[in-house]
C-alpha cells in the first residue's frame, strides 16, 4: 500500500480521500490555493502545501504546482478527486513520467474516452447500446426519411458543424421531415457556413442512468449497479438515487456483464461510471464515459456497504479486486443523495460568505460528506457544492422520509443553499412517485410558477 | 431562526456611561467599527490600563483584504481564531528536509499575503516564492550562495533558485537594497507565496 | 487550536482615538445605537475607568446567557443570533385552544426567566404557573373569574386554577397588590413558569 | 399509526425520538427543564412544553408534569427514551389510566423485570440460562462444600441481607472454603445484624453481552442478535459494539430461539435487552433485561439496517411485527459505538459549559446521534453523554480504523470530553484483537500507569 498521498482537489471530496487514507494508514498530503487556507481539508491532512492563488487555472489546475507539491512532499500517488485534473490525461501523463501514481485509469484510457466518437465506437464494438445515429452525413431528405424509418421516429436533426441548437430539429413524423430538413440546413448553412447534417434517435423523456464499476490492473472488471442520476437542472445533477425504480435485477445483470466485456477490452482501470439514457420503453444508450470517482458515488456505497474511494486507492497499489470486494455484490435498501450548494434555492445565484450556523443532522441511515464547518467560509472561485446529504432506508419510501426530516434539520446559515429547493422537490408528488426524466426540474419549476400565478397545475 | 430583539431602553446608569463620550469620540468610535467591519473583525477588545489587545476575526481569513491586514497588524496583533482553523496552515515535512521556519517556530499562520510582525520588518520588502518547489540558495552544489545578507541587491537580481519539476526557476529581486534577512535553508521545500528574503529598499 | 497573541503596539494617532473620552451629548448616543445595530454589532461594552472597550459582531456571536442577556438589553439593543436557538421556544398550540401570548404576539422567546420587558413591566411582580396545565379563571364554567384587572390581591389569595392530571390547582397570589394584567385566557395551557398575571405591589 | 407522541426525554435519545416520529408523519412534542430551553429537542419538536426546573426530579421525572404536558397537548402516546421514567411501571401505569399509550412492555412486565429474583426465576423457567445460586441460604460449612462442588470452582459468597461489597468473598478452592465462610458470616453479622449467606457461580472475567429483542402485540417475539458491551468503567458501558466476536451464527441463532420462547411465555412487548454474562468457555448467563431502548441500540441498528425506534412505535401502534421487519434479519459487517461523554478524559469529572467549537465528522460508515452544536451549552443536572459516534464497515478491521479517523476528525472545544480516551483506548492491543471482558477498563488504565511511571508494561 502507499505510504503518502496527495490529494489534488478541495472541498468535500478532499476530504473524503483523506478519511479514505486514514483508514488505510497512508499519510495525507493536502494542497490548496491562498483562499482554501482555513479548509478542513487542510486541516485534517498531515501535510498541507500552499500552491497558489485563489484561481483554479493558477493552483488546483496548475500541473507544474501540483506535480511540484508532490515532489517535494515525497509522495508516493495522487488522488485527483473529481472535476479539476481527474480526467486530464497530459496531468496522468505528467504522473508518470514523475513516477507518481496516478490513481485512476491509464492516461490512454482517459483519452480514448474523452474522445466522444471514440468512446461510442469503442462501446459499440463491444455490444454496449449506444444511441443510434447516422454513419456520417444525411446527404438528403430522402436518405433522411429512409434513415428515421429505420430507427423509427422520433429522430433529431443536428449540424455537424455546429453546437448550441443551432441547425437542431427534432423530427416526430415522416410527413413534418421534409421542411424541417429544409429549415435546418439552411440554418446550419447561415450559421456555420456548412449545411452538412446528421441524424441520430431522439428520447422524449429520457432518464439518465449510470453504472458505477472497478476494474484492478490484473484484467478483472466488477459492475457494482446503478444509479438513477435523472434529476437535474441545466445538466447539473441534483439529486441522486441507488437502485433506479427502473432496473431489476435481470436487467442489473445484463448491463454489467456487457460492461465487465466492454472494460476488459478496453483495458480499463480503477473506479469510473458508464452514463446511459433510457429511454420510455427502459432501453438503455450508452452517451459517455467518466473516468473517475463519481460526486454521487455514495449512495451506491449506501446500498453496496463498500467504500468505493478505498478500493480506488487499493487497485492503484496492484491489490485484486477478488482481495478487495470479498462477498458478492447485493443491494441493501434504497439511497438517496441530495447535493447542497451555496446558491440561492430560487434564483440559483451563487452564494459565497461565511457561513454562521452550519448544523449538520445525524442519526440513523444519515450520512453527510462535507468540509464546511460553523465559522467556515465559502469562497467565490470554486464550485457551489459544499455538502452532500446521503440517505438511506429499507425502500425509497423510507428513504424519502429520512431526506425530508434531515433536510428539514439541516440547518445552514449566513449563506443561501439549495436546501429549501430539495424540500420542494422532495414535497412534489411527481417525484414521489419516481415518475420523471431529464425535463423533470423543467416542469418541476413550470408547476410551481403555475401555482403561484394561479393557473392550474 | 430570527435573532432576538429587545427594545433598547437605557437606563440612567448607561446613558451616563455612553454620554461619557463625546461626539468628536464617537465619530472615532464610528470609524473604528468601520475599519474593525471592513476587516472583518468579529470581536475587538482593548484595555488601557497595562494596555490589553484582543481581536478576533469574524470568519475566515479569504474575506480580508491583504492591504487592510497589513494596516490593522499595526494597529494590534491579529488573533486568528475561526472555529477550525488548523492551527499550523503550512506544514510542509518532507523525510529529510528541515521543517521550515513558519512550522518550526511558531503555529502562526504564515501566509502570502499577511503582514510580517511589525518589530521584525517594519519596512522591509519581502520576497516571496511565486511557485512550489525546493529553494536552493546557490547556483550549483557546493557554488557560493547567489546573495548573503548584508548584499546590496538590484531589480532583476537572481536571488536564488527554486526548483520545480526538475526546472531550475531563478528567482528575481523585485526590489532594490540590503538584503537583510533569509527566511529558508538550502534544499528546503517552500510553498506559494513562502516568504524567501526580506530587503530594506534603498 | 490556541489563538495567537502578540503584544500590541499603537500609534500615537491610536493612542489619542481611544484613551481620552470626555463626557458629553446624550442624543448622540441612539444615533450610536444605531450604528452598531446598523453594523450588526452584537456587543459593545465600554468602561471608563482605565477605559475598557469590548465590540462583538453579532454574527460571531456565541450563545449569551441570560444573565449577560439583559444586561445587554439594557445597554443596546441586542441583536441576538445564538446558533441554533428555537425562534419559539415555549410554542404550545393544541388543536382549539388559542395559543398563548408569547406565541401569538412574537416571535421573541419567552422564558421564565428572562427579564420581562422594562416599559411594560416596571415594577411589577408577576405571578408564574408553578405547574404544567390548563388555566382557569374561576373555580366551574359560568362563575365569575376570581380575579380581574384593577382588582386588590393580597398575599394567599386565589387567582386561578390550573388543572393538571385531573386536579384543580388553585394558584395563590405571592405578593399584595392591584392585578394591572392578566396574560393569559381561561382554558389555555400554560407550561411551567409562564405568566399569568401581573401585580403592582401595595 | 399515531398523530402525535410526547418525548419524555431530553439529550440525544429525545432527538433520535423526534427523527422516528417525524419520518412516519408523526407530530411531535417535546417537553424540557428551564435548563434545555435552548436544547435541539426542542428546536425540532413540533411543540415544546417546559414543565419545570432543572432539577430532573422536577421535571422530567415529575410524572403530574409530564403527564399534565401530555394532557394539554393531547397526544396519543408517549415515548419514555432510556432512563428516567423509561422503567417505571406507576408511570407505565398513570399513562394507561390517563388513556396515553406508554411506548414500552405493559407495567405488569416491566415489574416483574424489575425484580430481579422474580425475572431470574422467569428466565428459568422458560430454560434461559441463568448463573447458578443457591436456593436460598447456605446454613454452614458442609452445606456451602457442598454446593459449590455441584456447581464448579470459583464461587462467591453473598450477604442475604446486604450490598456493597461486605460480606461478599470469592471463593476459588474448597482448601479456602471455611476460614472465608466464616469470615464473610461474620462480616455480614457485625455490617447487617444477620449472618446469612448465600452463593452463586463466579465469573472471574465476564464479558458483557446482551440480545437486542423486539416484540408486537400480538404474541411475536423477534431476537435480532447481540452486542459486545464489556468496555465498562464503573458499570458505565463506554465502548459497544455488534456483532460480538464470542458469538457465532448458531448459537446466535440457540440463544435466539430460547428468548424468544421466554418472552412469548411473559407476555413481552415492544423493545427490550436481555443482558447476560459470558464465561470463559462462551457460555452465557442471564442477568437481568431491560425493558426499553438502550442507549447502545444504533449498532444494532448499523449491522441489521433495521430502525428499531420506528418498530417501537410501529408496534405500539398495534402493527404486526411480520409488517415491521418483512425481510429475514442478517447481520451485514460489524458496527462500534463510542459514548463521547462531556467528562475529563482521565480524571472523568464532568464538565458542564458552553460547546465553542463542534465539528462532527462525516463520510462514509459515519453516524452520529447528538444533540448538541457549535455554541450549545452542557448543563450540569444530567448525564454526562452528549454525543455517541458510531460507525460501520465491513469488518471489525474496517469498523475500527474507521472509528480511529472519525474520533480524530470530532473537535469538541469549550468543554472536556472522553475522544482522548476513546483514542487511547481504540490504540490499545488488547482492545484491538478483542481479547476483553468487563474488567478490561481496570488492567487498561492499570496499564496506561505503569507506562507513565515507566514500569514494565
Amino acid at each position: 500500500m502507499f505510504r503518502k498521498v496527495l490529494i489534488a482537489n478541495r472541498g468535500e471530496i478532499a476530504l473524503r480521500v483523506i478519511c479514505a487514507c486514514k483508514e488505510l494508514g497512508i499519510r495525507t498530503v493536502a494542497v490548496y490555493s491562498e483562499a482554501d487556507r482555513n479548509s478542513l481539508h487542510v486541516r485534517f491532512a498531515d501535510e498541507a502545501i500552499c500552491i497558489g492563488p485563489p484561481r483554479s487555472a493558477e493552483s488546483y489546475l496548475h500541473v507544474p504546482a501540483v506535480i511540484s507539491a508532490a515532489e517535494i512532499a515525497d509522495v508516493d500517488a495522487i488522488h485527483p478527486g473529481y472535476g479539476l485534473l481527474s480526467e486530464n490525461a497530459n496531468f496522468a501523463e505528467v504522473c508518470r513520467a514523475s513516477n507518481i501514481k496516478f490513481i485512476g485509469p491509464p492516461p490512454e484510457v482517459t483519452r480514448l474516452m474523452g474522445e466522444k466518437e471514440k468512446a461510442r465506437m469503442a462501446m459499440k464494438k463491444a455490444k454496449v447500446p449506444i444511441l443510434p445515429g447516422s454513419e456520417g452525413v444525411i446527404q438528403s431528405e430522402g436518405e433522411a426519411l429512409e434513415w428515421a424509418k429505420s430507427v423509427g421516429y422520433p429522430v433529431i436533426l443536428k449540424a455537424s458543424a455546429g453546437g448550441g441548437g443551432r441547425g437542431m430539429r427534432v423530427i416526430r413524423s415522416k410527413d413534418e421531415l421534409p421542411a424541417l430538413f429544409q429549415a435546418a440546413q439552411t440554418e446550419a448553412a447561415n450559421a456555420f457556413g456548412n449545411g452538412d447534417l446528421y441524424m441520430e434517435k431522439f428520447i422524449e423523456q429520457p432518464r439518465h442512468i449510470e453504472f458505477q464499476v472497478l476494474a484492478d490492473q490484473h484484467g478483472n472488471v466488477m459492475s457494482l449497479g446503478e444509479r438513477e442520476c435523472s434529476i437535474q437542472r441545466r445538466h447539473q445533477k441534483l439529486i441522486e438515487e441507488a437502485p433506479s425504480l427502473q432496473v431489476d435485477g435481470k436487467m442489473r445483470e445484463e448491463i454489467g456483464k456487457t460492461i465487465r466485456r466492454c472494460l476488459e477490452q478496453i483495458g480499463y482501470q480503477n473506479a469510473g461510471t458508464i452514463e446511459f439514457l433510457m429511454d420510455e420503453d427502459g432501453k438503455l444508450y450508452f452517451i459517455e464515459m467518466n473516468t473517475r470517482i463519481q460526486v454521487e458515488h455514495p449512495v451506491t456505497e449506501m446500498v453496496t456497504g463498500l467504500d468505493l474511494v478505498k478500493a480506488q486507492l487499493r487497485i492503484a497499489a496492484d491489490e485484486k479486486l477478488s482481495d478487495i470486494v470479498t462477498e458478492p455484490v447485493t443491494i441493501r435498501g434504497h439511497a438517496i443523495e441530495c447535493r447542497v450548494n451555496a446558491e440561492h434555492p430560487e434564483k440559483f445565484t451563487p452564494s459565497a460568505g461565511r457561513i454562521s450556523v452550519f448544523n449538520v443532522p445525524g442519526g440513523n441511515g444519515v450520512r453527510v460528506d462535507t468540509a464546511q464547518y460553523a465559522e467556515g467560509f465559502v469562497p467565490p472561485y470554486y464550485d457551489s457544492l459544499i455538502a452532500k446529504l446521503i440517505v438511506h432506508g429499507k425502500d425509497r419510501s423510507e428513504a424519502m422520509a429520512r431526506m425530508q426530516r434531515s433536510l428539514e434539520m439541516f440547518v445552514v446559515e449566513g449563506i443561501h443553499t439549495t436546501i429549501p429547493l430539495h424540500q420542494r422537490i422532495f414535497a412534489d408528488a411527481e417525484f414521489r412517485e419516481g415518475k420523471f426524466d431529464t425535463k423533470f426540474m423543467e416542469r418541476f419549476f413550470e408547476r410551481e410558477k403555475a401555482r403561484l400565478t394561479g393557473l392550474p397545475d | 431562526m430570527t435573532a432576538k430583539k429587545t427594545d433598547a431602553r437605557l437606563s440612567a446608569k448607561d446613558k451616563k456611561r455612553l454620554a461619557s463620550m463625546n461626539p468628536e469620540e464617537i465619530a472615532e468610535l464610528k470609524e473604528l467599527i468601520e475599519f474593525l467591519k471592513e476587516n472583518g473583525i468579529g470581536e475587538f477588545d482593548l484595555e488601557r490600563g497595562d494596555l490589553k489587545v484582543r481581536l478576533k476575526f469574524a470568519g475566515a481569513g479569504p474575506q480580508v483584504d491583504p492591504s487592510h491586514l497589513s494596516q490593522l497588524a499595526q494597529f494590534a496583533a491579529a488573533q486568528h481564531a475561526a472555529a477550525l482553523q488548523p492551527a499550523v496552515v503550512a506544514h510542509v515535512h518532507p523525510v529529510g528536509a528541515p521543517a521550515h521556519p513558519a512550522a518550526a517556530a511558531s503555529s502562526a499562520p504564515e501566509t502570502a499575503t499577511a503582514a510580517a510582525p511589525i518589530d521584525d520588518e517594519a519596512g522591509l520588502h519581502i520576497v516571496k516564492s511565486p511557485i512550489v518547489g525546493t529553494f536552493y540558495e546557490s547556483p550549483s552544489p557546493g557554488s557560493p550562495a547567489f546573495v548573503k545578507p548584508g548584499d546590496m541587491v538590484e531589480v532583476g537580481q537572481v536571488l536564488c533558485i527554486v526548483e520545480a519539476m526538475k526546472l531550475m526557476n531563478e528567482i528575481e529581486s523585485d526590489a532594490a537594497g540590503e538584503i537583510v534577512k533569509r527566511f529558508v535553508t538550502s534544499g528546503q521545500p517552500v510553498e506559494y507565496g513562502q516568504k524567501l528574503f526580506a530587503v530594506r529598499p534603498r
